[in-house]
């Protein structure tokens, strides 16, 4: 195997790790401020979506696509928090997965009914169509090295707002004393609107950006919320930090154990059937690495140690 | 409203009991077939309760025993059907059509891989559980579908149901006895285990495990053996399910069954006797009526799910008693 | 309470068959979740032609199955033990015919496939109650394997999911492709990112690529295939290039020649006159899905009107028969009841708007399938 | 001098580049009440956690009636006769007041692996169980659901549960804690009674209960133990004032 095509896999896992990042970036900012499991944040990916495919196919503008799947992701996530997840916060663990479970049914069978039940079209926007060659002769696709870029700057900006910012502060100080912002003298409800909308415009962001190199369909939120979970919880919840270790390892290893385990087995087994069991081993090897991760840390990389 | 728990729970046993006869008489077999199904899902949940209402323990992939189980009667009767042996290496059957030794097998089974399980997973807690058990789910979905030797993805087809000694199970009325007693043994078992010692310090070690080791016990074992226990009771249900489908499939281990699971149990009234079982005819009878309905009949589901969390903390049982808590 | 006590005999009376002309038919579709397009479309054409007919004494019964097997199988329950039904129809996965085919059967009912057709059902497994109206799922590869070796491929990079109809649909490729393979890579069910695999193909030295991909999965390849900057030529089976999805793949799928028994180019009457009602009627195009729904109603009525399937051996020669007029121009049937067909290799092309395909050639000629040897009727 | 029931040898705790025990070697013998004073954050909690199992030491032991139980778990210890009360309430607070207690009597047998009777109908576990409510006064309320009890209530039935045990010594995390002065009161009057029972190694904040309880007193500070004596000793002691009560030598 070529060193070019290692380079351009690994190229693959790290685009493919920067935007479950943008997935459970949100999802563990939720849990680590409000305690919530949000189930339903999979559901606002496919928002993010379908507004982009919707205001993309209306004027043939990808960047308003983009700037749609944010405001309707946002919009999104503020009315269920006000609406329904408000109410969740001193809830049990069990009520909030039920409760999300719901709204999961909800905007799925709700977007279905909107825009029917076949998947819409949006397309790269043609700047950023085709490959370009990298250092090295690798040809790699322009629009995946955006989608890269895009990630990392958004680690880099939620790092900063955290870290360097009058609302990081108050989200920081929420993650370690719930009452204490209270006695800080913020507005906590609206504080907590603030940051979902903000997971949720992420969540719509990460939907529009893969939905143009994937399909736009019904229930394409479900299987990213699953791996999205797997992220933050091999991350540690309600570490940002974690999240990001979390999403590139996960990127990584899904993409490069799908191309490297049969490959492997080729060496002790009939190419066939190396190829079958490879692949079956690759499709679980997250779960493995998330297994192993919590036997090891049962709470993260980058957990709180109880 | 404040009813008494106990008057609800014989009304609701006794009713699912009078529908399938009712059923029976006026001849519509299909009634009988769907509560069955909602018998055979309120067994899972039963299960489920073990771990979730008395132990407090999220378990969400519990699927995976279900799953197990199905798997358990799926490859035993399709050697037996097929006349070919079944070869694990130490042992080797030409499998069986017999219903209690597959009950015994998926039973065994998922006990086994449940201590296993348990052993991994129950040093996390919280979220970090919810996860890692749907990870050990999610992992055997997949392996099965891969499982090309028996079906993958199609699944495997079992075109007569097994047979159990003196009755002959096609009949609808005849497989429905069998999971009603078996769903009434397991609730007596439940019953007596949640009232016993044991339960009494997995009840505790729910509500403070730091208590629980204060007094010298040790509550990773008190888990670790209701895990067992609980996943022995799903993966029964899962090979009475698959039998009922007379199929198997990974989507037994699909994360979205051991979710509905965990909605049976909320629903009815979590850590409660009867909480699964009513729950799993509500949600069976939805299924059915509001499906019939119209084709966007999730979204109605879901609107129904959020009123009983937002509205009806405790399930169905808790509005009914006026009770929130399980405590009778 | 009077009402109820008439509906309840008047059930009965159509159950024991003394109203015997009436007949019942249980169609078992998605129709919600994500393959809901695939189902939708099946029954769009099949009540189409059932409404051409004029016939009032067919009633159908329509039901969701979500997409699950324990749906399904429950459904077939109410079907057969609640609604008494004498036909059935509508299932699109394999994996839930499977489900349901053989228990339906063996039940005394009547089954025809208007989309799955799973290899065990073809070959030891198949039954004189089961026709299959669209193809065994082998076929559509077969035909992708044998146009490629007309148009020169000789070194071919295959991929599909690793799952049975996957793992079908590389065998039913090779099967009748005679070059060489570049690779052959089994990918994960619902995976929605192919740029690994792409990145394989770029390095393997293929001169072509088959892929088999349905739904979704499909669209997500095609788009990145199409960025990617590879160009060696595509060729895959009708799903990936159907009506329902194209438009969402857009460019992406220009000059992909993809295999299918139908089109709607097919030039004979019957086709031309479904194209145009289908579009009157439902203000879209008809898809591969919708040509084998109103097939199947036609098999249907073709053989109801010789005979009552309470009548079940004249039923059935009726339907061995085939004497009806398919949109694919010639029908019969093999020995296992499944299609022998004319299946043609297709382009993708663009129409004002809209993108569809063009028929461009022959793949298979009267092609029946590999397993009709191993079924014993 | 009697050999100590409970002793501690040497125990070491570091977090990081803080020293949160330092070397401690405390002792408790029969029949008295040894208190642990000191700051906030003088160790004492962190101390309590080595002595009961939940942390493990860098260095040093634990020995109890000369046995070392360092190696034990949580549970074990208190199989071996530690009974502990916790700074905050740990109970099933769901349950009634009568289960609390049988679940202590379950620790004492060290059986819950029973699944059949009812635990209520065990005649050996309720009597024990009991008789530890009658002791502190909560017989009355054996029915009620802990949620409901008061604060005081709740503090005498850790000490119930802990007394279904029979332990052979008390560890107290701030018993006082959250009570009124009237409840510290008779919360130390019942302490005074039960040091014949069992010594009682105490951790408390209210100075008043302290002085009036305690036959020695260790003073913590830093992780380090600066002083032991009787509560004359230590309220003269030049080093407790400084370091402790903040007052110049």
């Amino acid at each position: 195997m070529s060193s070019i095509l290692i380079i351009e896999q690994i190229l693959n896992g790290l685009q493919f790790g920067v935007m479950l990042f943008l997935m459970a970036a949100g999802l563990t900012l939720i849990f680590g401020v409000m305690g919530l499991i949000n189930l339903a944040h999979g559901s606002l990916y496919m928002v993010g979506a379908f507004a982009a495919a919707a205001v993309a196919g209306l004027t043939g503008s990808f960047l308003l696509g983009l700037i749609a799947a944010l405001i309707a992701a946002a919009f999104a996530g503020a009315i269920i928090e006000m609406v329904v997840i408000r109410r969740l916060y001193k809830a049990a663990h069990l009520d909030q997965v039920l409760a999300t479970f719901a709204l999961i049914l909800i905007f799925s069978e709700g977007t279905r009914w909107v825009f029917g039940s076949f998947p819409l079209f949006l397309d790269i926007p043609d700047a950023l169509s085709g490959p370009v060659t990298l250092p090295g002769g690798i040809q790699y696709p322009l629009y995946r090295l955006t989608l890269i870029a895009i990630g990392l700057l958004v680690a880099l900006g939620l790092w900063a707002l955290i870290e360097r910012t009058r609302i990081g502060i108050q989200i920081r100080a929420g993650e370690n004393d719930r009452e204490m912002i209270g006695a800080l003298g913020v507005d906590i409800s609206k504080l907590y609107t603030l940051i979902f909308a903000l997971g949720a415009a992420l969540a719509g962001l990460a939907g529009a950006l893969v939905g143009a190199i994937q399909s736009v369909q019904v229930g394409m939120g479900e299987p990213v919320l699953i791996l999205a979970f797997v992220v933050i919880v091999i991350g540690g919840i309600g570490s940002i930090r974690g999240a990001f270790v979390g999403a590139l390892l996960v990127g990584l290893t899904d993409t490069l154990g799908g191309v490297f385990l049969p490959e492997l087995f080729k060496l002790f087994m009939e190419a066939g059937a190396a190829q079958k069991s490879g692949s079956a081993l690759a499709s679980m090897s997250i779960y493995m690495l998330m297994g192993l991760v919590l036997i090891w840390r049962p709470t993260g990389l980058f957990g709180a140690r109880t | 409203m404040k009813l008494n728990e106990r008057a609800i729970n014989t009304v609701v046993l006794l009713g699912l009991l009078a529908l399938p006869l009712y059923a029976l008489v006026v001849d519509e077999p299909f009634t009988i077939t769907l509560v069955t199904r909602a018998v055979i899902l309120a067994l899972a949940a039963v299960g489920l309760n073990i771990v979730l209402g008395i132990g407090g323990l999220v378990s969400f992939g519990h699927a995976l025993f279900f799953g197990i189980g199905g798997y358990a009667m799926g490859i035993l009767a399709y050697h037996a059907q097929t006349y070919t042996t079944l070869n694990l290496g130490f042992f080797s059957t030409g499998g069986t059509k017999l219903m209690p030794v597959i009950w015994l097998v998926a039973m065994t089974v998922s006990a086994i891989v449940a201590y296993v399980i348990g052993k991994l997973t129950l040093r996390t807690s919280g979220v970090y559980f919810i996860m890692i058990t749907l990870a050990f789910a999610q992992m055997f979905y997949y392996f099965t579908i891969s499982w090309a030797q028996y079906g993958g993805e199609d699944g495997l087809s079992i075109y007569i149901r097994n047979d159990f000694p003196g009755l002959n199970t096609l009949v609808p009325i005849q497989f429905f006895a069998i999971c009603f007693v078996i769903l009434c043994s397991v609730l007596f078992l439940y019953a007596r285990l949640q009232a016993s010692p044991f339960g009494l310090a997995l009840n505790a070690t729910r509500q403070s495990a730091t208590r629980v080791e204060a007094v010298g016990l040790d509550p990773m074992k008190l888990k670790l053996l209701a895990f067992v226990i609980s996943g022995a009771v799903t993966g029964l249900a899962g090979a009475l399910f698959a039998d009922l489908n007379r199929f198997v499939s990974p989507t037994m281990f699909s994360w979205q069954l051991s979710g509905e699971l965990i909605v049976l149990i909320i629903i009815g009234g979590v850590g409660r006797l009867m909480g699964p079982v009513i729950g799993a005819c509500v949600f069976v009878a939805l299924e059915h009526f509001l499906g019939g309905l119209t084709s966007f009949w999730h979204i109605y589901l879901g609107v129904i799910l959020l009123c009983i969390v937002l509205f009806a903390r405790g399930g169905i049982l808790g509005l009914l008693t006026g009770k929130e808590g399980a405590h009778v | 309470m009077k009402n109820l006590i008439l509906a309840t005999a008047t059930a009965a009376l159509c159950a024991t068959g003394v109203l015997a002309e009436d007949v019942k038919v249980g169609m078992i579709t998605t129709l919600s979740g994500g393959g809901a397009g695939l189902g939708i479309d099946v029954r769009d054409g099949f009540m189409l032609a059932i409404a051409q007919s004029g016939r009032d004494d067919i009633e159908v019964v329509i039901e969701d199955d979500q997409r699950k097997p324990d749906i399904a199988v429950q459904l077939s329950d109410k079907m057969i033990q609640s609604e008494r039904v004498d036909v059935m129809t509508g299932i699109i996965w394999s994996n839930l015919a499977m489900a349901v085919v053989p228990a339906a059967v063996n039940q005394d009912v009547f089954y025809l496939s208007p989309n799955a057709g799973p290899s065990p059902l073809a070959g030891q497994g198949c039954h004189q109650n089961y026709f299959n109206v669209a193809w065994q799922n082998d076929n559509l590869h077969e035909a992708a394997g044998s146009y490629a070796n007309g148009a020169g491929y000789a070194n071919s990079f295959i991929l599909a999911p690793n799952y049975p109809a996957g793992q079908d649909a590389l065998t039913g490729y090779k099967r009748m492709y005679d070059g060489e393979l570049a690779g052959e890579v089994f990918t994960q069910l619902g995976q929605t990112d192919y740029a690994a695999e792409i990145a394989q193909i770029r390095a393997s030295g293929a001169d072509s690529v088959f892929f088999f991909l349905p739904g979704g999965m499909g669209i997500s390849f095609l788009k990145q295939y199409a960025d990617s900057g590879v160009d060696i030529p595509v060729v895959g089976p009708a799903f990936s290039f159907d009506q329902g999805i194209l438009q969402a793949v857009g460019d992406a799928a220009l000059g992909v020649v993809n295999t299918s028994q139908w089109n709607k180019d097919i030039d004979n009457p019957t086709n031309a006159a479904f194209v145009d009602s289908f579009q009157a009627e439902y203000d879209r195009l008809p898809s591969l899905y919708a040509s084998q729904g109103f097939d199947t109603a036609n098999l249907l009525l073709s053989a109801l009107s010789v005979a009552h399937p309470n009548d079940a051996d004249a039923f059935r020669d009726a339907l061995r028969a085939a004497d009806f007029d398919s949109t694919r121009g010639d029908f019969a049937f093999g020995p296992n009841h499944h299609p022998v067909q004319t299946i043609y290799a297709r382009e993708v092309i663009q129409e004002g708007d809209v993108f569809t395909n063009k028929i461009i050639g022959v793949a298979l000629e009267n092609h029946s399938d590999a397993y009709a040897a191993m079924c014993k009727m | 001098m009697s050999d100590p029931i409970l002793a501690t040898h040497g125990l070491s705790k570091r977090f990081g580049a803080l020293q949160a025990t330092d070397d401690v070697s405390i002792d408790l013998r029969a029949g008295e009440i040894h208190a642990i004073i000191g700051p906030n954050g003088a160790g004492k909690s962190t101390l309590i956690k080595q002595i009961c199992g939940g942390l493990v030491p860098d260095a040093g032991t634990v020995s109890l009636l000369g046995r070392d139980i360092s190696g034990l778990s949580t549970g074990a210890r208190a199989q071996a006769g530690l009974g502990r009360t916790f700074q905050i309430s740990e109970l099933a607070m769901e349950d009634t007041v009568l289960e609390n207690a049988v679940l202590g009597a379950l620790g004492a047998r060290a059986s819950p692996w029973s699944f059949w009777t009812r635990a209520l109908g065990r005649t050996d576990l309720t009597e024990r169980a009991k008789s530890g409510l009658d002791r502190v006064g909560l017989l009355d309320q054996q029915d009620m659901i802990v949620a409901n009890l008061s604060h005081g209530q709740r503090r005498q039935l850790e000490v119930a549960v802990s007394l279904t045990l029979s332990p052979k010594a008390f560890i107290m995390d701030e018993p006082m804690a959250g009570l009124g002065a009237e409840g510290s009161k008779t919360m130390t009057s019942f302490l005074d009674g039960l040091r014949e029972e069992a010594p009682i190694l105490l951790v408390e904040h209210d100075m008043d209960a302290v002085f009036a309880l305690a036959d020695r007193i260790s003073v913590l500070v830093y992780g380090r133990i600066i002083a032991t004596g009787t509560a004359d000793q230590i309220r003269n002691d030049a080093q407790v004032r400084e370091a402790y009560l903040g007052e110049e030598a």
